[in-house]
C-alpha cells in the first residue's frame, strides 16, 4: 500500500497539533488555569492519529479517558477541544464534560468515556446501528490495556462476535493502567490472544509506528465490515504520568528514557525525512502551522465565555 | 373496552410500536423462541424475526450498554431484562452513560431506550430474583421511572417510553402479568399513548389518601373498597411514573384528604416513599395536615424464600386496610 | 489410577440420590406443592458428583442454581436439602434460600447463587482465604455454558490467575442456557479455549463419564494447589426443561433423545456391572437405599415446621 | 489532642486495624506504591507487605466479589473503591452476594467487610466521577453506610466498621481528605471506636434543626455560626451513620426546634433526605413541628465539569444560609 505524501504530511500534521495541545494543556494544568484533571497521550500519538485518520466520516469511534490524539485523529475542531478543556460554553460539550468526555458528534466522536471499560458496550451498539441500518460503516473502539481486564470487555467482544458486527476494537496498551504494570494486571504478555476466546482475528502491532497504524487501519476497517469484530492491539508507552499530578514512582526513570527514543513523533519525522525525503522545511512549517493552531485555540477557548449558571439544568433530558 | 392481560398489554404496546417505527427492536435474554421469562415477547419472533427480536448472551452490561449506544446512533431499542434484579450487572452501562451522555456531552445525541425490568415478590424467587428498586433509579437525573399497575396504563405507559427520547426504566411487577383489565379496541390503539409524568386518581375520596403505585394499587383499592363500608371514604392516587413525579396531583390529594399513607411493595429505608412524603410536607399541603404522613413498605429486610415469609414481607391488603383504620381512629 | 469399589460405589450412589432427589421435585411442583422454582440437573449427575466427591472437608465450592449434584456431591445433609426445597426452619438455609440458594457451611458448600456468574468473583475470595492461611485447600467454583459469557467471569479468572489462587473454575456445559444453545452465545466449541486469556490451564473433558470426571478432579486438586487456577470444562446436557416450567419449543425432541442415550447413571450402571463385574444386586441394594434416603428426607421435610413470622427479622445482620 | 488531616485518620484506622488483626488486608486499585487515587493508603505497602495491601487489575466486580468470599472464609477485607461512582460495576456483589448471603443462607457465614469509597464533588471530575450515591446503599437491607464528617469521626468509625462483622460502604468526601481535625493521642488511637448508629449533635441550639452529614456538616456549621450572630440558634446534628439510623437523636431534636432542615450533597430525588424527613413526620415530633421540613439537597443534575456549574450544583454555605433565614422569617 502506497502512501501519498498528503496523507503521510495529514499525520504528522495532527501528530504535531495533539503534542502541542497536551503540551499545552500540561502547562495550562500546572500555572493552575484549569480545574480538574486530564490523562496526557504524549508518546501515544500514532496511535490515536494512526487509527482515527484513517477512518470515514460515518465512522464512529468512541474514545477514552485519555483521548486527546483519539479526537483529532477523527478530526474533531481544536478550538472547540481547547474551549472544552477550560470548561467553556463554545466548548464541544459546552464546558459540561471537560477532557474526560470529550465528544463530538459532527465528526463522529461518540464521546470519551470516565469509566475505564465503559465505551466497549456502547461501541457494540453503535456498530449494530450500522449493521442495522445497511450502512458501509464501522465503529472503532478505543481502550487502554487496563481495561481489557474489566468485564464489559469481554462480554462486548463476544456479543459483537456473536452478532458479526462491524466493529474494531482498538487496545492502546501503553503498559500501564495507572501505575499498575500490565505484566501485575495480567499473565499475558499480549492482549491480542483474547481475541482468541471470541474466536476473533487479532493482531498485534508496533504502535510508536503510525504509517503501520494507518495502513492496518485501513485494511481492519475492510475486514470488520466483511467479516464482524476484529481485535488490534497497539504497543505503545506512556510518557508522562497517569494525569495532572503523579510522581511516577513506580517506574524506573531509564525506562521511561529508553522509550522517549521510540517518541512516534521522532520517529514520524525521521522517515519523512529520509526515507520520503520530505524537505525539512516543509516539516518546520507544519510543525509551526501546529503551534500556532493551539495557540489560536488558546486564544479562541480564553476569549469565550464561561457558561451561565442557568445552563446546570439544560440537556438532562431531551424534548 | 376488550380486556387483555398486562403481559399482553406491554405485547401488544411493543408490537404496534415496532409496526410503526423500524427504528424500534427488542434486545434481551432468550426473547426469541422461548418468549423470555415470563412470556411477554411471545410470538413477536414470527412476525419480527430475528433482526429486530435479538437474543443476546447472558451479558447484562454489554446488552444495556450495547442499547444505549444503539440508542445514541439513531435506534430505538427496548431492553428485556430477565428481572430487574440484574440492573445490578448494568448499573454502571445505565447511570453512568445511558443516563448522563447527553448532559456531559452538553446536549449532543439523545438516548432513546427503555429498559423493561420485572421487578418485585411473590413468586418463591428469593432474594436475588425480588426486589424493589425503582428508589435508585429515581435517584439518576437524566433516567425517567415508569411502574404501571393496570394492562391499561402498562401499554399507554410502554408506547409513550418507546417514543420518548430519554432513558427509561419500566417496571413491570411480575404479579401483573396475568391481571386482566380493559384497555382500547384495536381501531383505538395507536393512539393509546398515556404522557410520563401524570398520576391517575384511581378512586376519590375525602377521607384519607393513599399515594402509591404498581401492584400495591390493586391492594389499596381493594383495602379501600373494604373501609368504603366503614364510611372511611380513601383517595388512592396510582403515581404510574416516579420520574417524572406529578407532585401537584399529589399534593392537591394531601390538601383535600390532610391524611396520607404512602405504599410501596419496596423495603421501606431509603425507599421512593420517602420522596413523595417529603414533597407533601415541603409544601403548601403542610398546613392542611392532621396527622403525621405515614409510610407503609416492605419490611427492611432481604424477601425470603419461605411462601408465608415471603407474604409476610410486604404490604397487603389486610395490612394496608389496618393502617388506614388505625390513621382514622387516631 | 485406580478408584476402589467402595469409591465407585459411592460416586454410584450419589449419584442416584441426586436422581431420586430430583424426580421427587419434579413431582412435588408438579403437585404444587413447592412455591417457587427449581432447576433440575438430571443428565448432569456425573459432573456435579464427580467433582464434589473427589473434594476434601476443607475444600470449598460454590454453586449454582441448578446445584443439587453438587451439594449431594460435597456431602450435604439429603434431609435439609429437602426441608430447604419445602422451605421449612429445618433446612439448610431454614427455609429462606429455597433450591435456588442451597448452603451448607458445614460441609464447606458457600452457597448456591441466583445471580448468573455470580459465584465467580467470591469463589475468588474464597481460594484468597485459603491461600492467606496457608491452608491445604482448594475452592471450587461451579458455573454454567452460559454464564461464561458474564464480565464476572473474566474479571474472576484473570484475577485468580494473577493471584495464583487455589481455585478450580468448573463449567458445566449442558449446551443450553436457558433456551439459548451455545453456539447462539458465542462463537467458540469449546469453553476451556478461554482458559488461554489468563494464561490458565484449561481442560474439556467428557462431563457424563463419572470416572473420568473424579479422577481428572483429584488431579485438578493437586494442580491448582501447587500452579494456581485451572478451567475445566464439562461437557453434559441438561435432559429437562430449564426449570419447573418449559416446553423446550427451541430443541429438537430427537437431540433430547439421543443425549438420552447418555445418560451418565446408565453408562455408569453398564460400566460398574460389565467392566468392574459388580454383581447387580449390590446396585440394586443402592438404588433402593438412594429411593429411600429421598423417601426419608421427605418425610423429615414435610414433618417439620414452618419458620414463624418472625423469623423474617433474623439474620439480616450479623451481630 | 493531635491534629491529622482525614486522610491521614484513615490511614490510622487501617494501619491499627491491620496490626491488632492479621485477618485485615486492603484490596483496591493502585493501593501500593502509588498509595492510591487520594494517597490514602500511602507509605501502607511498606509496612505490610503485598499479601495484605494487594492490588488488582481494574476488575470492580471481581474485587468486591472476592472482598464478600474473602470475607465469608474468615478474613476481613477492606475495599478500596477508586470513586465511589464505580459501585455501579459491583453492585451486583455488594447488593445480591456481599448483603444477602448471610439471610438467603439462614445465617450461615457473615461478611465482615468494608468498601471504602470516595464521593461526592467538587474536584472538577465531572458526571462520571463527582456522585453521591450513598442513598441507594442505604436501601438495601444487609448494607451499613457510614459518612463520616472529621478525622475523628472517621478514624473512630472506620475501626468500628473494620470490627463491624457485616457490609459496610464506608463513604469518604474526596474534599474532606486534606481537612485537618483533632484526634486521640496514639496511646489512646487503639480504643477510638465510635459505634455505628449514634449520631453526633456538633451543634446544639433551640431554633431549628439542621439534619446532615459528611461535608455538608461543615458547611452547615459555618451557616449556623453566622446566623447566631443574627440571633438565630441552629443545632448541627451529624448522622454519621445513615445506616443504622440514629433516628431517636433526630426526632428529638425536631421536637426540641420544631423546626428542620435536611441537607445532602446528593441530588435531591431518591435521596436519603426523604428517609429522613419521613422519619421525624412519622414520629411524635410530628405535633412540634412549626413549619414545613425542608430539604437542601444537590439539584437533580449530573455533576457538570465547569468550576462554577459544578459548585452551583450543590447546597453551599450560602445557601444554607439563605434557607434557615427563610424558614425563620416565614
Ligand atoms: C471503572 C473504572 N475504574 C477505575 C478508574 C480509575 N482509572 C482511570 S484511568 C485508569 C487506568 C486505565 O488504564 P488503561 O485502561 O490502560 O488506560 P490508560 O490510562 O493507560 O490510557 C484507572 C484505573 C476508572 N476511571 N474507571
Ligand atoms: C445475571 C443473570 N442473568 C440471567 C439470569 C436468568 N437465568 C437463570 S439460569 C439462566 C441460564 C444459565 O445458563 P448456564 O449458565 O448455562 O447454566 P444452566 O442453567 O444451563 O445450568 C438464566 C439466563 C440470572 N439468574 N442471572
Ligand atoms: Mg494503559
Ligand atoms: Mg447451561
Amino acid at each position: 500500500m502506497h502512501l501519498t505524501n498528503t496523507v503521510l504530511l495529514e499525520l504528522y500534521s495532527k501528530m504535531r497539533q495533539t503534542r502541542e495541545f497536551e503540551e499545552m494543556a500540561v502547562k495550562l494544568f500546572a500555572q493552575g488555569k484549569v480545574h480538574g484533571t486530564a490523562h496526557f497521550c504524549i508518546g501515544e500519538e500514532a496511535a490515536g492519529i494512526g487509527v482515527g485518520h484513517a477512518l470515514d466520516q460515518d465512522d464512529y469511534i468512541l474514545q477514552t479517558h485519555r483521548g486527546h490524539h483519539q479526537a483529532i485523529g477523527k478530526g474533531i475542531n481544536l478550538n472547540h477541544m481547547m474551549a472544552e478543556l477550560l470548561g467553556k460554553e463554545s466548548g464541544c460539550c459546552k464546558g459540561k464534560g471537560g477532557s474526560m468526555h470529550i465528544a463530538d458528534f459532527s465528526v463522529g466522536s461518540l464521546g470519551a468515556n470516565g469509566i475505564v471499560g465503559g465505551g466497549l458496550p456502547l461501541s457494540v451498539g453503535a456498530a449494530l446501528t450500522q449493521q442495522y441500518l445497511g450502512k458501509n460503516a464501522v465503529t472503532v473502539c478505543f481502550f487502554g490495556d487496563g481495561a481489557a481486564n474489566e468485564g464489559s470487555f469481554h462480554e462486548s467482544l463476544n456479543l459483537a462476535s456473536i452478532w458479526k458486527l462491524p466493529v474494531l476494537f482498538v487496545c492502546i496498551n501503553n503498559q500501564y493502567g495507572m501505575s499498575t504494570h500490565i505484566s501485575k494486571s495480567m499473565n499475558i504478555d499480549d492482549i491480542s490472544i483474547r481475541a482468541a476466546s471470541y474466536n476473533m482475528k487479532g493482531l498485534s502491532l508496533d504502535g510508536n509506528d503510525v504509517v503501520l497504524v494507518y495502513k492496518e487501519t485501513l485494511k481492519a476497517k475492510e475486514y470488520v465490515k466483511k467479516h464482524g469484530p476484529m481485535l488490534m492491539v497497539l504497543h505503545t508507552y506512556r510518557l508522562l504520568g497517569h494525569s495532572k499530578s503523579d510522581a511516577q514512582v513506580y517506574r524506573a526513570k531509564e525506562e521511561v528514557k529508553s522509550w522517549r527514543k521510540k517518541d512516534p513523533i521522532l520517529l514520524f519525522r525521521k522517515y519523512l525525512l529520509t526515507e520520503k525525503k520530505i524537505p525539512e522545511t516543509v516539516l518546520k512549517q507544519l510543525e509551526d502551522q501546529a503551534a500556532q493552531d493551539i495557540l489560536n485555540a488558546l486564544a479562541f477557548a480564553e476569549s469565550s465565555p464561561e457558561p451561565m449558571a442557568e445552563k446546570l439544568f439544560e440537556d438532562i433530558f431531551a424534548d | 373496552m376488550r380486556e387483555i392481560t398486562y403481559a399482553e398489554a406491554i405485547r401488544e404496546a411493543m408490537s404496534e410500536e415496532m409496526r410503526r417505527d423500524t427504528g424500534v427492536l427488542l434486545l434481551g435474554e432468550d426473547i426469541g423462541t422461548y418468549g423470555g421469562a415470563f412470556g411477554v415477547s411471545r410470538g413477536m419472533i414470527e412476525e419480527f424475526g430475528e433482526k429486530r427480536i435479538r437474543e443476546t448472551p447472558i451479558s447484562e452490561a454489554a446488552i444495556v450498554g450495547a442499547a444505549a449506544g444503539a440508542a445514541m446512533t439513531g435506534l430505538r431499542p427496548i431492553v428485556e431484562l430477565m428481572f430487574s434484579d440484574f440492573i445490578t450487572l448494568a448499573m454502571d452501562q445505565l447511570v453512568n452513560q445511558a443516563a448522563k451522555n447527553r448532559y456531559q456531552f452538553g446536549g449532543q445525541g439523545s438516548v432513546p431506550m427503555v429498559v423493561r425490568a420485572p421487578s418485585g415478590s411473590g413468586k418463591g424467587a428469593a432474594a436475588q430474583h425480588s426486589q424493589s428498586i425503582e428508589a435508585w433509579c429515581c435517584h439518576v437525573p437524566g433516567l425517567k421511572v415508569v411502574v404501571p399497575s393496570t394492562p391499561y396504563d402498562a401499554k399507554g405507559l410502554l408506547k409513550s417510553s418507546i417514543r420518548d427520547n430519554n432513558p427509561v426504566v419500566f417496571f413491570e411487577q411480575k404479579l401483573l402479568y396475568p391481571v386482566i383489565g380493559e384497555v382500547p379496541e384495536k381501531e383505538f390503539s395507536e393512539d393509546h399513548l398515556i404522557p410520563l409524568g401524570k398520576a391517575d386518581i384511581k378512586k376519590e375520596g375525602a377521607d384519607l389518601s393513599i399515594i402509591t403505585y404498581g401492584r400495591m394499587v390493586h391492594l389499596s383499592l381493594a383495602a379501600a373498597e373494604r373501609l368504603h363500608s366503614l364510611g372511611i371514604k380513601v383517595e388512592v392516587v396510582d403515581l404510574r411514573t416516579l420520574v417524572p413525579l406529578d407532585s401537584k396531583t399529589i399534593i392537591d390529594s394531601a390538601k383535600k384528604t390532610g391524611k396520607v399513607l404512602v405504599v410501596h411493595e419496596a423495603v421501606k429505608t431509603g425507599g421512593f416513599g420517602g420522596e413523595l412524603v417529603s414533597t407533601i410536607v415541603d409544601s403548601e399541603a403542610f398546613c392542611s395536615l392532621t396527622s403525621p404522613v405515614k409510610r407503609l413498605c416492605g419490611y427492611d429486610v432481604p424477601i425470603p424464600y419461605n411462601k408465608n415469609l415471603e407474604a409476610y414481607a410486604v404490604p397487603t391488603e389486610e395490612s394496608i386496610y389496618k393502617t388506614v383504620l388505625g390513621m382514622m381512629q387516631r
